[in-house]
């Protein structure tokens, strides 16, 4: 039985490595311009993370192979240098992967968290609400008009609560269902919460974040390739939750013209 | 309680009879529903987040709060009795509220205090039906694509906006009334509440986004009056 | 090989340390669970102490969270009551005191402990009238629960501590009947454990008095 | 009162009449049986639930005959609505953190064993034990009440963030008075847990018998002791937030709404409260309750290894050091569950670096074990191969923590399939690993009759491949960026997930029908089992020392005396392998 377990064990360990090790299931290439050092800390971490795996598995199926249901009476031994040594072992190997990771891991994070967006930055207004995301250009007048929760009514398309009667600056405010963004410029994506939370998540944009109702947060980002990508709801909101998406639309800088003016022809 | 009910229906039957037994000396009355003003334009609607409706449109439908026609027509105008009919019992045959293409179908249904409402999904994907009720019971319930039809009913006279959650732009409305003479303005504004024994009524008509207008008619014999509605548009 | 495990393994036990030390320990165990209602009482305290931190720091992240703090005037009541529950202190102290002396041998000792604690359950049930009569005061100025997150808070905590102090009061009252029954054969532990929550529940008080009134 | 009910526990006569018996039973041994019930009657709905989500994801539009019958609403024609589906996963998730995880390791087997380890006749406060049953059971049923009101259970998971949770109805079915319920439920919960928790810190500290010095406890007792201070203070935090909850809920409060939220069209009466607020508050519960479920089984797991290893432990302190480190830690690293949810990302760094370090302790305890194992005779049987399964278990659980404790890549991480894998294998299969374990170990003594071994066997193979078969393929979803509590499978890039996802659904419905075999060995064993003997696997702690099953007064009014550190095996010169903690044979110095 202990042989067993030995073998069941290492095959287990194996086919679960055997996805990883093949790629079989990976992120979407990365198309921002602070992904890859996300990536790249992935792919560090998969490292260490699956060689601890599987050394650790290994290391118990061996041990379970050899000292299992050995005949009564048979000499029983400890581990050379016993605790101290495991101890001592630990504190090596795991702090200094944990010092690697952590610090390193914090180059990426501060790269999306602790730079500013550019002011030439394009800003856009993205509002999640059960179960759609809305997004708001400011116009021509580069302004936003104000949000009067009030006035929400979405079946008149007036996601925002927006009151062009009495404010000029909302009357040319863009409401879209799809970010459309020009490829290269920096995105100021401003985030502001309808009802409860939310969370904005594009994953060949490595970029996730929460909505937080009340709290007026901001992302910022760059596309680096044109093309048409999901964004997803990923802070569970309500029945609606699983089919809250929206598509990002990286143009080429003279289509995403193209497209601002139709849309304000739309007004 | 009960023997109220029965009494009530006793006398409902009782209108009917006469009602439909005096289709030639029943009276009528008709009109168009207008608008003045710039109604609000009605935007295009993108449905690119639900791809099986988006589909179903080759160019996207727009918004429904107002809908005009030919010379300043108003369509899904609810006119009605509201006063000087008897109530009426509810029809057996149950009102249907479709969502098709991740819209309502019709966009106003009108129906009868405790007739029988059936919503159907006739989409791929689940829809969710939230009659935002005030004065009647409110509920709210998702329908996946393969499920029988929700049957419900309302014993109260109420004007429900109803919405899909999952859905932001669906947008609808039940009118709930007391008696069968109600009519939805046509495309080009047009309505007509036959069979009105003689009397003294209320007519009045009810717009989602612009409200009510009331007007009094009276009807004597098999005449036809004409009523008209002019409601103010606004452009925001 | 064991002495790798366990440093140092000597058997039997050094009779000195061990037996003295646990065999008192046993002792205890047999006479009922005299310490356990002591650590039981602390054990407690703690963790009472441990969720008023959370309504207090949840208290300090919502008055930070918005702008919508409207800080209240306390009624000016809550110092009397404050001054009521620090008395009952004293007195649940002087109780102690008097009990401590009881024994067969002078039974007016616990008579006058019986008093001392008569006191402080009355100027207890002062103080929850007093809390009660505060919120019929700032009712009165139309203050209620959700009137604005500062009176919401005040009508959390008072509400929150009111509770324990009524708890308290029980079992002061469980206590007083112990001890009109059995004499000055009463079991000490159980006094004792309930006379310390006594004196937290007037530190609590003060702790939650200072939050009530500090404006951030 | 307590001292009532602590005499009770020293000089009381034998409980007379059914009820005193079984019912409403002073006994800690009677209470440890009926939390073990309770979490079993819990652990079976809780995964009746997850077949139902599992079968919703792969065949969505297959009915499910009877289904309709349970909730008409929730499953109109058989068909699992996505409001149906979001509450199965809140009820999934409450059911088993709570009413499992929390009971089964801890309450049960630490009610059960605890006194006895330390050479009491009972707990220290009896009559407070009987009522922090009863109120987790209330709670329970409160919890369960939310399957057959009207509104159904709430859909906010099992995290409840506000403020999907704290405006009402509006937030969709079952916010009304089903999450009105939820609320209530956890906050009765707190409470039976904090008198629990109370009752075994002062029983550890004051009823240890004769000789019995801290560092002499068997390591389980350690581990339920250090669990119960955790549990002091995560329920003690628990408990204000829920009451917040209901406040904002029911009466108007803001505590976690803020102004100007439109919901279902409806602008909210509520202004300035915090949602981040809730989110501190239940995580500073939530982290911790992760190793409230998972350090009893550490404790049960090298209890079990060391009699079958018949050798003790490298270091039997460094494991109990190491889990006091996971303690105090654990209270400093609950913002690795908000990295991405609007915090100052500076505490986001501030909050990764001790979830890190915590793997440190975790490594420890882990090369202790297997260090252990090197040299020894591991007696393989369905216990042992459960504590076994648990290390595999937790090492593969505790290795994707590195990528979650790490904010820069919890911004592709978070919210997918790879959390899912990683808090199910950790703290779900281990800790339930440990029960199993603890299971198979201590039947025959809180019974009177042995486990059937074959079926034992057996049940532990088909549950640890399978497990791994469910729980490994998550984190492959997470890779790709598949996120989680989504009820149907509407994006893009899902489609080429799915054979993966027939693959976990199959494996999770052979895995969950493998557990009859358990449930079958449980109610055959307890009937038609062989009579245990006293001490069957020559253990050396004080349970073994007394009668299977153990007298009402467990020592038989005696008081047994302590003459040696807990795991006295492999002793040269004694007559067996092992000696016993209360037999004054010296052990080989």
């Amino acid at each position: 039985m202990g042989k067993l377990f030995a073998v069941v064990l290492v095959i287990i360990a194996l086919a679960s490595a055997y996805p990883i090790v093949t790629h079989m299931y990976v992120m979407p290439e990365d198309i921002s311009t602070h992904g890859h050092q996300i990536d790249e800390q992935l792919s560090d971490t998969m490292a260490e993370a699956g060689i601890s795996f599987l050394l650790a598995q290994f290391v118990l199926a061996f041990f379970v192979w050899t000292f299992a249901e050995r005949k009564v009476g048979s000499k029983l031994k400890n581990f050379p240098g016993g605790a101290k040594v495991m101890v001592a072992a630990a504190f090596i190997l795991v702090g200094t992967e944990v010092l690697a990771l952590g610090v390193f891991g914090q180059r990426a994070w501060a790269n999306v968290y602790f730079t500013p967006p550019r002011p030439d930055a394009l800003q856009i207004q993205a509002q999640a609400g059960q179960f759609a995301f809305y997004f708001r250009y400011p116009g021509v007048d580069g302004k936003f008009g104000a949000i009067h929760p009030d006035k929400i009514d979405e079946g008149n398309q007036n996601y925002f609560g927006l009151d062009p009667a009495n404010e000029i600056e909302s009357r040319d405010d863009i409401v879209s269902a799809e970010l459309a963004i020009p490829v290269n410029r920096e995105i100021h994506l401003m985030m502001h919460a309808k009802d409860v939370g939310h969370s904005f998540y594009v994953r060949e944009l490595r970029i996730q974040q929460d909505f937080v109702p009340g709290l007026d947060l901001s992302v910022h980002f760059t596309a680096t390739k044109t093309g048409r990508y999901e964004i997803v709801c990923t802070q569970l909101c309500g029945l609606g939750h699983y089919n809250m998406k929206a598509y990002l639309n990286v143009m080429a800088q003279d289509d995403f013209e193209k497209w601002m003016k139709q849309k304000a022809s739309e007004l | 309680m009960r023997t109220k009910q029965a009494f009530m229906t006793g006398v409902a039957i009782l209108a009917a009879v006469t009602t439909t037994s005096a289709v030639p000396g029943g009276g009528t009355v008709s009109g168009k529903v207008t608008y003045e003003g710039t109604p609000a334009k009605q935007k295009p609607i993108d449905m690119s987040k639900e791809p099986s409706c988006a589909k179903q449109y080759a160019t996207p439908t727009t918004t429904e709060t107002v809908v005009t026609g030919p010379n300043n027509a108003l369509e899904n105008v609810v006119v009605y009795i509201s006063a000087g009919a008897a109530d009426e019992p509810p029809p057996s045959q149950s009102a249907v509220f479709t969502q098709k293409g991740c819209r309502y179908i019709p966009h106003v249904l009108a129906f009868q205090v405790n007739q029988p409402l059936e919503v159907l999904n006739e989409d791929q994907t689940s829809h969710n039906i939230h009659p935002l009720a005030k004065i009647n019971r409110e509920w709210n319930k998702s329908q996946p694509p393969g499920t029988p039809p929700i049957v419900d009913k309302y014993d109260k006279m109420e004007f429900i906006p109803v919405k899909c959650n999952v859905h932001p732009w669906m947008h609808g409305t039940f009118a709930v009334l007391k008696n069968s003479h109600y009519s939805i303005s046509s495309g080009d504004g047009g309505f007509s509440l036959p069979n009105l024994p003689p009397g003294k009524y209320t007519v009045t008509a009810y717009h989602e986004s612009y409200g009510e207008q009331s007007q009094e008619v009276t009807i004597a014999g098999s005449e036809t009056k004409s009523v008209n509605f002019v409601f103010k548009a606004k452009p925001y | 090989m064991s002495s790798t495990i366990y440093e140092p393994v000597r058997t039997p036990p050094p009779a000195s340390r061990d037996s003295t030390a646990s065999g008192a320990r046993v002792a205890k165990v047999l006479s009922g669970a005299g310490e356990a209602s002591q650590s039981g009482i602390w054990v407690g305290i703690f963790a009472i102490t441990m969720s008023f931190a959370a309504f207090t720091s949840a208290l300090f992240v919502r008055q930070g969270s918005a702008a919508d703090w409207t800080h209240i005037a306390l009624p000016p009541i809550l110092y009397g009551n404050t001054l009521a529950l620090l008395l009952s202190s004293a007195t649940s102290q002087m109780a102690r005191r008097a009990l401590a002396a009881a024994s067969s041998a002078e039974p007016h000792a616990v008579r006058m402990g019986l008093g001392w604690l008569m006191a402080t359950l009355a100027l207890g049930f002062v103080f929850v009238a007093g809390q009660f009569e505060a919120w019929r005061q700032l009712a009165a100025q139309g203050l209620y629960l959700a009137t604005n997150p500062n009176s919401s808070f005040y009508y959390v905590l008072t509400a929150m501590h009111g509770l324990h102090v009524l708890a308290g009061i029980v079992a002061l009252v469980l206590v007083m009947g112990r001890i009109v029954a059995s004499g000055a054969a009463f079991r000490k532990s159980t006094f004792e454990a309930t006379a310390t929550y006594w004196h937290f529940m007037g530190v609590l008080w003060l702790y939650l008095l200072l939050v009530l009134r500090t404006k951030l | 009162m307590e001292e009532t009910s602590a005499q009770q526990a020293h000089v009381h006569a034998p409980p007379e009449g059914f009820l005193r018996k079984y019912v409403f039973s002073l006994d800690h041994k009677v209470i440890g049986k009926q939390y073990y019930a309770l979490a079993l009657l819990a652990v079976s709905m809780g995964m009746a639930l997850s077949w139902l989500m599992r079968f919703h994801l792969v065949w969505p539009t297959t009915r499910i005959p009877g289904l309709e019958l349970i909730s008409k609403a929730g499953a109109p024609g058989g068909i699992i609505t996505p409001e149906y589906y979001l509450s199965l996963l809140t009820m999934h998730g409450t059911l088993m953190v709570f009413f499992v995880l929390t009971n089964a390791p801890f309450a049960a087997f630490g009610n059960f064993f605890l006194p006895i380890q330390i050479g009491a006749e009972d707990m220290a406060f009896p009559r407070f034990n009987m009522m922090s049953f009863w109120t987790t059971l209330a709670a329970f049923l409160v919890l369960i009440l939310a399957f057959v009101i009207p509104d159904g259970p709430p859909i906010s998971g099992w995290t409840s963030y506000a403020p999907l949770s704290a405006v009402g109805k509006d937030a969709g079915p079952g916010m009304g008075w089903g999450m009105n319920l939820w609320a209530i439920s956890i906050a009765i919960f707190c409470i039976g847990s904090l008198l629990g928790a109370l009752n075994f810190i002062a029983t550890t500290l004051d009823l240890r018998a004769k000789g019995m010095t801290l560092m002499r406890m068997p390591i389980c007792t350690w581990a339920w002791f250090i669990t119960s201070c955790i549990a002091l203070l995560a329920f003690a935090v628990l408990l204000p937030a829920c009451i917040l909850l209901i406040l904002d809920r029911t009466a108007g409060t803001s505590f976690f709404i803020p102004s100007g939220l439109v919901v279902s069209d409806r602008l909210q009466p509520h202004s300035g409260g915090s949602p981040l607020l809730w989110q501190h508050l239940f995580w500073f519960f939530g982290h911790p309750e992760v190793y409230i479920a998972i350090l009893p089984s550490m404790g049960i797991v090298s209890h079990i290894l060391i009699n079958s290893m018949r050798k003790p432990l490298l270091s039997a302190r460094v494991i109990i050091y190491s889990m006091m480190s996971i303690g105090f830690l654990s209270w400093m690293v609950w913002g690795h569950h908000m990295f991405v949810s609007g915090m100052n990302p500076f505490s986001s760094l501030l909050f990764s670096f001790p979830t890190l370090t915590i793997t440190i302790p975790a490594t420890i305890m882990t090369m202790i074990w297997m260090g252990s194992l090197y040299g020894a005779n591991i007696r393989i049987n369905a216990a042992s191969l459960f504590a076994l399964g648990f290390i595999s278990m937790f090492v593969s659980g505790g290795v994707s923590g590195f990528f979650l404790a790490q904010p820069s890549i919890d911004i592709v991480l978070h919210a997918t399939y790879f959390v899912v894998g990683h808090f199910h294998m950790v703290m779900g299969v281990a800790s339930i690993f440990g029960v199993f374990a603890g299971t198979y170990f201590w039947f025959g003594k809180m019974t009177g009759r042995m486990m059937n071994e074959t079926l034992g066997q057996l049940h532990f193979w088909l549950t640890f491949i399978g497990t791994y078969c469910i729980f490994m393929p998550f984190h492959y979803l997470g890779l790709v960026g598949n996120v989680r509590r989504y009820s149907a499978f509407v994006n893009d890039y899902t489609g080429p997930l799915l054979p993966l996802h027939k693959f976990i659904t199959i494996a999770a419905l052979c895995t969950g029908a493998a557990q009859l075999i358990f449930i079958f060995n449980l109610i055959y064993s307890r009937y038609k089992g062989a009579p245990a003997p006293e001490n069957p696997w020559n253990g050396t702690t004080l349970e073994w020392s007394i009668p299977s099953p153990p007298p009402w007064n467990n020592f038989g009014g005696k008081h047994p005396v302590i003459y040696h550190d807990p795991y006295q095996y492999d002793v040269k010169g004694s007559k067996g392998d092992y000696i016993m903690q209360d037999s004054p044979e010296p052990s080989a110095g």
